[in-house]
């Protein structure tokens, strides 16, 4: 029968594209539906707070210094003693990223030495002018209690929730090559997300003995 | 030094070779300098004795160095599986390469691109115009000396005085 | 400068021909022909035609020496010239920068007697960003986030290369889990170029559906790509000393899934392309380069490939051990645009077969170079540890000093070979960085493949060709 | 004066169907590609996004025409008009159902039941041309220009092709009306298989490729081929200039449908029962589902084949089909006669 299957050859691409009708769709109804991301997505930026209130930035100015685009502008003041706004002794007083020159390449996230800039889920970023996409230290940090702030949050396209998430690959890169570093958590919990496990890592476990509590996220 | 590379440098005098080798690899590629008076006639001695893929050419700026250019052939023997990167330094004052066109026709863009972006004469190209840049583009961009230029990034806060 | 060559005389005049006079050199024709406006002046000198482009422009055959040494070198005899009619009954069409077909901004011009294609001439640099320069102001560690854009469709390709030839200079070695990462992503990245290149090839044909279908895999890999490095092209994730992070959790069931569906879509795209009269008869025979022409204009890879030309790197000198993995390198016959196709798919086959030897053998332990003056301590250091905090602080703000000297590393990429030279003469930031771009080299060849053949050719062969502009213009 | 009245009520209806027919048939493709194709196609407009074509409409019509500065402005404006006319004649002479009697009076379901209906056909689709060569001369633009060169040389090729499959059908039905062919094949072999033309099988198959020339369908349109000549010569096109083409490209894909079920399927043919109004419309019912049956392939070899290059399309056309039509109508020749003569040596 093999003259035979020759002879249908050329007509095999009909059958190909017959056979798609009953197969699943590939693309989906973007606004209403969204794909879900990985954790290591990189989306837009986040301010960070620890658990008890206090900014995680000390205004150390890596992530302006490592950033290929010189999209984000940091500048630190000292911590007033009496009310301290950071952990250290300095915090960002001035942060700004221009949105519009970021490559969303995180290198900011991996230079972070207090995990106080991280990535989010949340990528439409949009807007009708110039000015709307320099993202200040307002619309970069999240409230005390963990809420992230939006400069644009009651656009359709936008799902909060995703600003909610994230974190990923400061997690990834934190060990930085060292397999004996997998899987140990190597942050503090933050109080937008809590405090993150590790990722499985090589050996295939969670060593979850550094984090203190379970993930709620 | 191989055999095949000695018959290569063989008839010049004055080639140095050097011999490098990739990273995480075994392999190893040749580094030869020469005049630039030996120029044409090292790349037709090179593809007579199987030299004969051309994979690039291009020219670095060395700036603070006495002769500035250095114009940079890569070729490839595919029967002996070797590398050489032939180099030859000209000096800001004519910096001129004579063309190779003849033996590689592939070198003709690179020709023009080392031209356009360094600036590099190569008398005998048939067509030695700019390549990547615009007709009308003033100076060679990838001179050390040409100014990168700037764009202020715009920031809300960056103008103001805090 | 007058770049003028003194040797080429203008033929005679032919015709009766618009502006050019006889007895002029090229330069003078140019000059003459094509008034451009000078650049910080407001005037604008009216073209004579539409199609003008100042030197670039396609001149009549006999003022155009340039043309003709492209035309192709050491052909078959069947390769005949025919005879030209007159100049003035020739018409020229741009073929971009703005066109369906001609992959981002690349621009043909096109001499036609009817339909027949007479010359080619491409014309690039629309879309030069100068990124040889960027790289100069960059450390080496935001220098991949660089060059990754450059062949944007073989992002880790061109991070290897870079990071290869940076450790080359270095001195170092990277883990062997790194190196098996690293091949996994580029083969992976293999496919999904390969992915592109056949769907893209078969829509320029006119099978609208092998698009979507080549998208269609293409996404899984991009998936995993980015469920890997966080982003979906233009990773940053291999870096000098290894790669960013390690695999996600999972990974390797992805992989596995990954091949599997893979396979079966490259299956279906034989089914409906492999036999097709209509798609045959599009590219068998079309497009031809011998191997003598891959040769001279340095063309490499599938390209190559599909002429005979036995020339892979990841067998002639292999990098980050991936000769220890079992595959075939494909190989064509004709050199046609069949062949370039039929190369890739097997290429496709191939690639997924090293992924998956990677599954099975993957060594763990480091995924990164443990040296601390290049490699940024782990977070938990940093705490701990005042030099951690240094090397944090140096790494990030300065970045990792490298040695003088110059480097050459090559890698196969899914075009050809992407070359990063480095020049670097002490510091955090490259002197010089020279990108030898597989597409350059391709474009370069497209006249060989075109002249004399139908427009519908043309689209073939620059289809099956695959230039990826970014990479051309850099 | 009632003749009249008649002939506008037919041409209004017809136009009316033709229109909604369009709508739908654009949508219909749209969406069925993209069933092929494992994609979701439109679905904002409308449930299904079935008012998506509509949208599109609108929008055409409220754009900017643009004319381009070396263009010829009565034949650029006058070409789409020309190419939607023809495309809109063609239709008049296809009947869409059996016909219908009221009071003793029988009307035909075609708008006019010309008895060279198929020569009208034929003549309707040679002027066509002239409306996509003169779009792309008047463009006063080489992409164009070189779209209606082919667009002429493929579509002049063809109608020889599609002219000479005709002619077994007129010779075994002995007539050009197509009312009449339709009711030639009433009826069946042996009381089991419709007594349908498409036993005429070289024909058929040679009169729908021919189609898909003719109506510039992929795998030969050629002259729009988008990746080679960018939208040949409708390229300098826009607004409702280029929504006329459109439409005509889709009321042709309809036409040449029709007149396909028409000629070898049997038309309006099928089961008829029940009460009187029932038996108006299940012919029409049959026809529109035969001659959706064939627009459904025409979309289904869209997204299944790549287009054919122009010097194998010419060849295909000459040294192919036209040859092949050229020995059936000979052995169709000889089979009526043995049919009505008996054989020679009897």
């Amino acid at each position: 029968m093999s003259w035979f299957a020759d002879l249908l050859g050329p007509f095999r691409g009909f059958a190909v594209t017959l056979r798609q009708v009953t197969r699943p769709r590939v693309t989906i109804k973007y606004p209403d539906e969204k794909r879900v991301k990985p954790d290591r997505f990189h989306g837009r930026h986040v301010l960070n707070r620890n658990l008890d209130g206090t900014e995680k930035c000390i205004g150390c100015e890596l992530c302006a210094g490592v950033c290929p685009a010189k999209c984000i502008y940091v500048r630190g003041a000292d911590n007033p003693p009496d009310n301290p706004v950071s952990e250290g002794e300095r915090y960002g007083f001035v942060y700004e990223i221009n949105m519009l020159r970021c490559i969303f390449c995180a290198l900011c996230v991996e230079a972070c030495p207090t995990e106080a800039i991280t990535m989010t889920h949340l990528f439409e970023m949009s807007t009708t002018n110039r000015d709307d996409a320099i993202y200040t230290k307002d619309d970069l940090l999240v409230e005390p209690d963990g809420t992230p702030n939006h400069p644009q949050p009651d656009s359709k396209l936008i799902d909060l929730n995703e600003l909610k998430i994230g974190d990923g690959w400061m997690r990834a890169t934190s060990p930085s090559g060292r397999a004996a570093y997998a899987g140990v958590v190597q942050w503090t919990p933050s109080a937008r997300t809590g405090a993150l496990p590790a990722e499985r890592g090589q050996s295939g476990q969670v060593n979850d003995e550094d984090s203190g509590e379970e993930t709620d996220g | 030094m191989n055999e095949l590379i000695a018959t290569l440098v063989e008839p010049f005098d004055a080639a140095e070779v050097e011999l490098r080798s990739y990273a995480s690899s075994e392999t190893t590629y040749h580094a030869i300098t020469i005049p630039v008076s030996d120029w044409v006639g090292f790349a037709l001695h090179a593809h007579e004795i199987g030299f004969d893929t051309f994979i690039d050419l291009f020219a670095v700026d060395h700036f603070t160095e006495a002769p500035r250019f250095e114009v940079t052939l890569n070729l490839l023997s595919m029967t002996a599986k070797e590398r050489i990167l032939v180099s030859t330094r000209v000096p800001y004052d004519g910096a001129t390469v004579p063309t190779i066109t003849d033996v590689f026709q592939g070198a003709n863009f690179y020709e023009r691109e080392a031209y356009d972006l360094l600036g590099v004469d190569f008398p005998g190209h048939p067509d030695l115009t700019r390549i990547l840049m615009p007709d009308d583009w003033v100076g060679h961009p990838l001179r050390k000396d040409y100014d990168i230029g700037e764009v202020p990034v715009e920031f809300k806060a960056g103008s103001a005085d805090l | 400068m007058s770049d003028a060559p003194e040797n080429m005389e203008a033929g005679e005049p032919n015709g009766d021909l618009e502006t050019v006079q006889p007895e002029q050199t090229v330069e003078e024709a140019r000059r003459t022909q094509h008034e451009i406006w000078v650049s910080g002046t407001e005037e604008r000198m009216p073209f004579a035609h539409a199609t003008d482009e100042g030197s670039q422009e396609l001149l009549p055959s006999d003022l155009d020496p340039a043309l003709d040494i492209q035309r192709g070198v050491a052909v078959d005899d069947d390769y005949v010239v025919p005879e030209r009619v007159i100049d003035d009954e020739r018409q020229i069409i741009n073929m971009g920068p703005q066109h369906p077909s001609t992959h981002g901004v690349l621009r043909l011009h096109l001499e036609l007697e009817g339909e027949t294609v007479v010359r080619v001439k491409p014309i690039i640099g629309y879309l030069h960003t100068g990124m040889e320069k960027t790289a100069e102001t960059l450390s080496y560690s935001q220098g991949s986030t660089n060059v990754t854009r450059m062949d944007y469709l073989a992002p880790f390709h061109n991070e290897l290369a870079f990071s290869l030839a940076t450790e080359q200079l270095l001195g170092l070695e990277v883990p062997a889990r790194a190196s098996a990462i690293r091949i996994l992503m580029t083969e992976l990245n293999r496919v999904s170029s390969h992915l592109l290149s056949t769907a893209t090839m078969g829509m320029d044909i006119g099978a609208l559906s092998m698009m979507i279908y080549g998208w269609r895999e293409r996404e899984i890999c991009l998936d995993f790509f980015e469920k890997t490095t966080g982003l979906r092209m233009n990773h940053n994730y291999i870096r000098v000393g290894g790669v960013a992070a390690d695999l996600p959790d999972g990974w390797e069931e992805d992989v596995v899934v990954l091949i599997k569906k893979v396979n079966d879509g490259v299956d279906e795209y034989e089914e409906i392309l492999n036999e097709n009269p209509i798609f045959l008869d599009r590219t068998l025979g079309v497009g031809v380069l011998t191997p003598a022409e891959v040769k001279q204009y340095g063309v490499t890879g599938p390209v190559a490939r599909a002429s005979g030309v036995d020339w892979d790197l990841r067998k002639a000198a292999p990098y980050c051990g991936v000769d220890q993995y079992q595959f075939d390198v494909p190989l064509g016959k004709h050199g046609d645009s069949f062949d370039r196709y039929k190369v890739r798919i097997d290429e496709i086959r191939q690639s997924l077969r090293i992924a998956e030897q990677i599954v099975a053998t993957i060594p763990s332990g480091d995924y990164r170079s443990t040296d601390a003056k290049v490699t940024p301590p782990p977070r938990a250091r940093i705490n701990e540890s005042m030099e951690a905090l240094i090397h944090h602080f140096k790494l990030f703000t300065e970045g990792a000093n490298v040695p003088p000297g110059t480097a050459y590393q090559s890698v196969e990429g899914p075009r050809g070979e992407i070359g990063a030279y480095i020049v670097s003469k002490g510091g955090a930031r490259p002197w010089r960085l020279r990108w030898r771009a597989p597409s350059f080299a391709a474009v370069q060849a497209l006249p060989a493949m075109m002249t004399d053949s139908l427009i519908a050719d043309v689209i073939a062969a620059l289809a099956s060709t695959d230039p990826v502009l970014g990479d051309v213009d850099r | 004066m009632s003749f009249f009245i008649e002939a506008g009520i037919r041409v209004v209806f017809a136009f009316v169907f033709l229109m909604v027919t369009v709508l739908l048939l654009v949508w219909v493709e749209r969406k069925f590609i993209s069933d092929l194709q494992n994609r979701i196609g439109p679905d904002r407009a409308g449930p299904f996004g079935i008012l998506q074509t509509l949208a599109d409409g609108v929008k055409s019509f409220f754009k900017e025409g643009i004319i381009p500065a070396r263009a010829d402005v009565v034949l650029f404006i006058g070409a789409p008009v020309l190419a939607m006319l023809t495309a809109l004649l063609t239709f008049l002479v296809i009947p869409i159902g059996a016909p219908i009697e009221i009071n003793g009076v029988s009307y035909s379901l075609a708008a006019m039941d010309l008895n060279i209906g198929l020569l009208y056909v034929l003549a309707m689709s040679s002027i066509g041309v002239y409306a996509i060569t003169l779009a792309g001369w008047a463009s006063g633009s080489k992409y164009p220009l070189i779209g209606s060169v082919r667009a002429s040389a493929q579509m002049i090729s063809y109608e020889a092709a599609m002219g000479l499959a005709l002619i077994p059908v007129v010779m075994f039905t002995g007539s050009l009306s197509l009312v009449a062919i339709v009711e030639a094949q009433q009826g069946t072999f042996g009381g089991v298989i419709p007594a349908w033309n498409i036993v005429l099988l070289p024909s058929f198959v040679i009169f729908l490729i021919a189609g898909f020339a003719e109506t510039n369908r992929p795998p030969f349109d050629l002259a729009e081929a988008e990746q080679e000549i960018v939208g040949g010569y409708h390229t300098e096109y826009s607004g409702m200039k280029f929504a006329l083409f459109f439409l005509a490209e889709y009321i042709n894909v309809f036409n040449i449908a029709a007149i396909t079920t028409v000629l070898f399927l049997g038309g309006w043919s099928g089961p008829v029962f029940g009460p009187t109004v029932l038996q108006w419309f299940l012919p029409v019912f049959w026809f529109l589902a035969k001659t959706w049956l064939i627009i459904l392939f025409f979309v289904w070899v869209r997204a299944s084949l790549p287009r054919m290059r122009y010097d194998h399309l010419m060849a295909f056309g000459w040294k192919k089909l036209i040859p092949v039509s050229l020995v059936w109508i000979i052995l169709v020749a000889v089979a009526l006669g043995f049919r009505e003569f008996g054989a020679p040596w009897a």
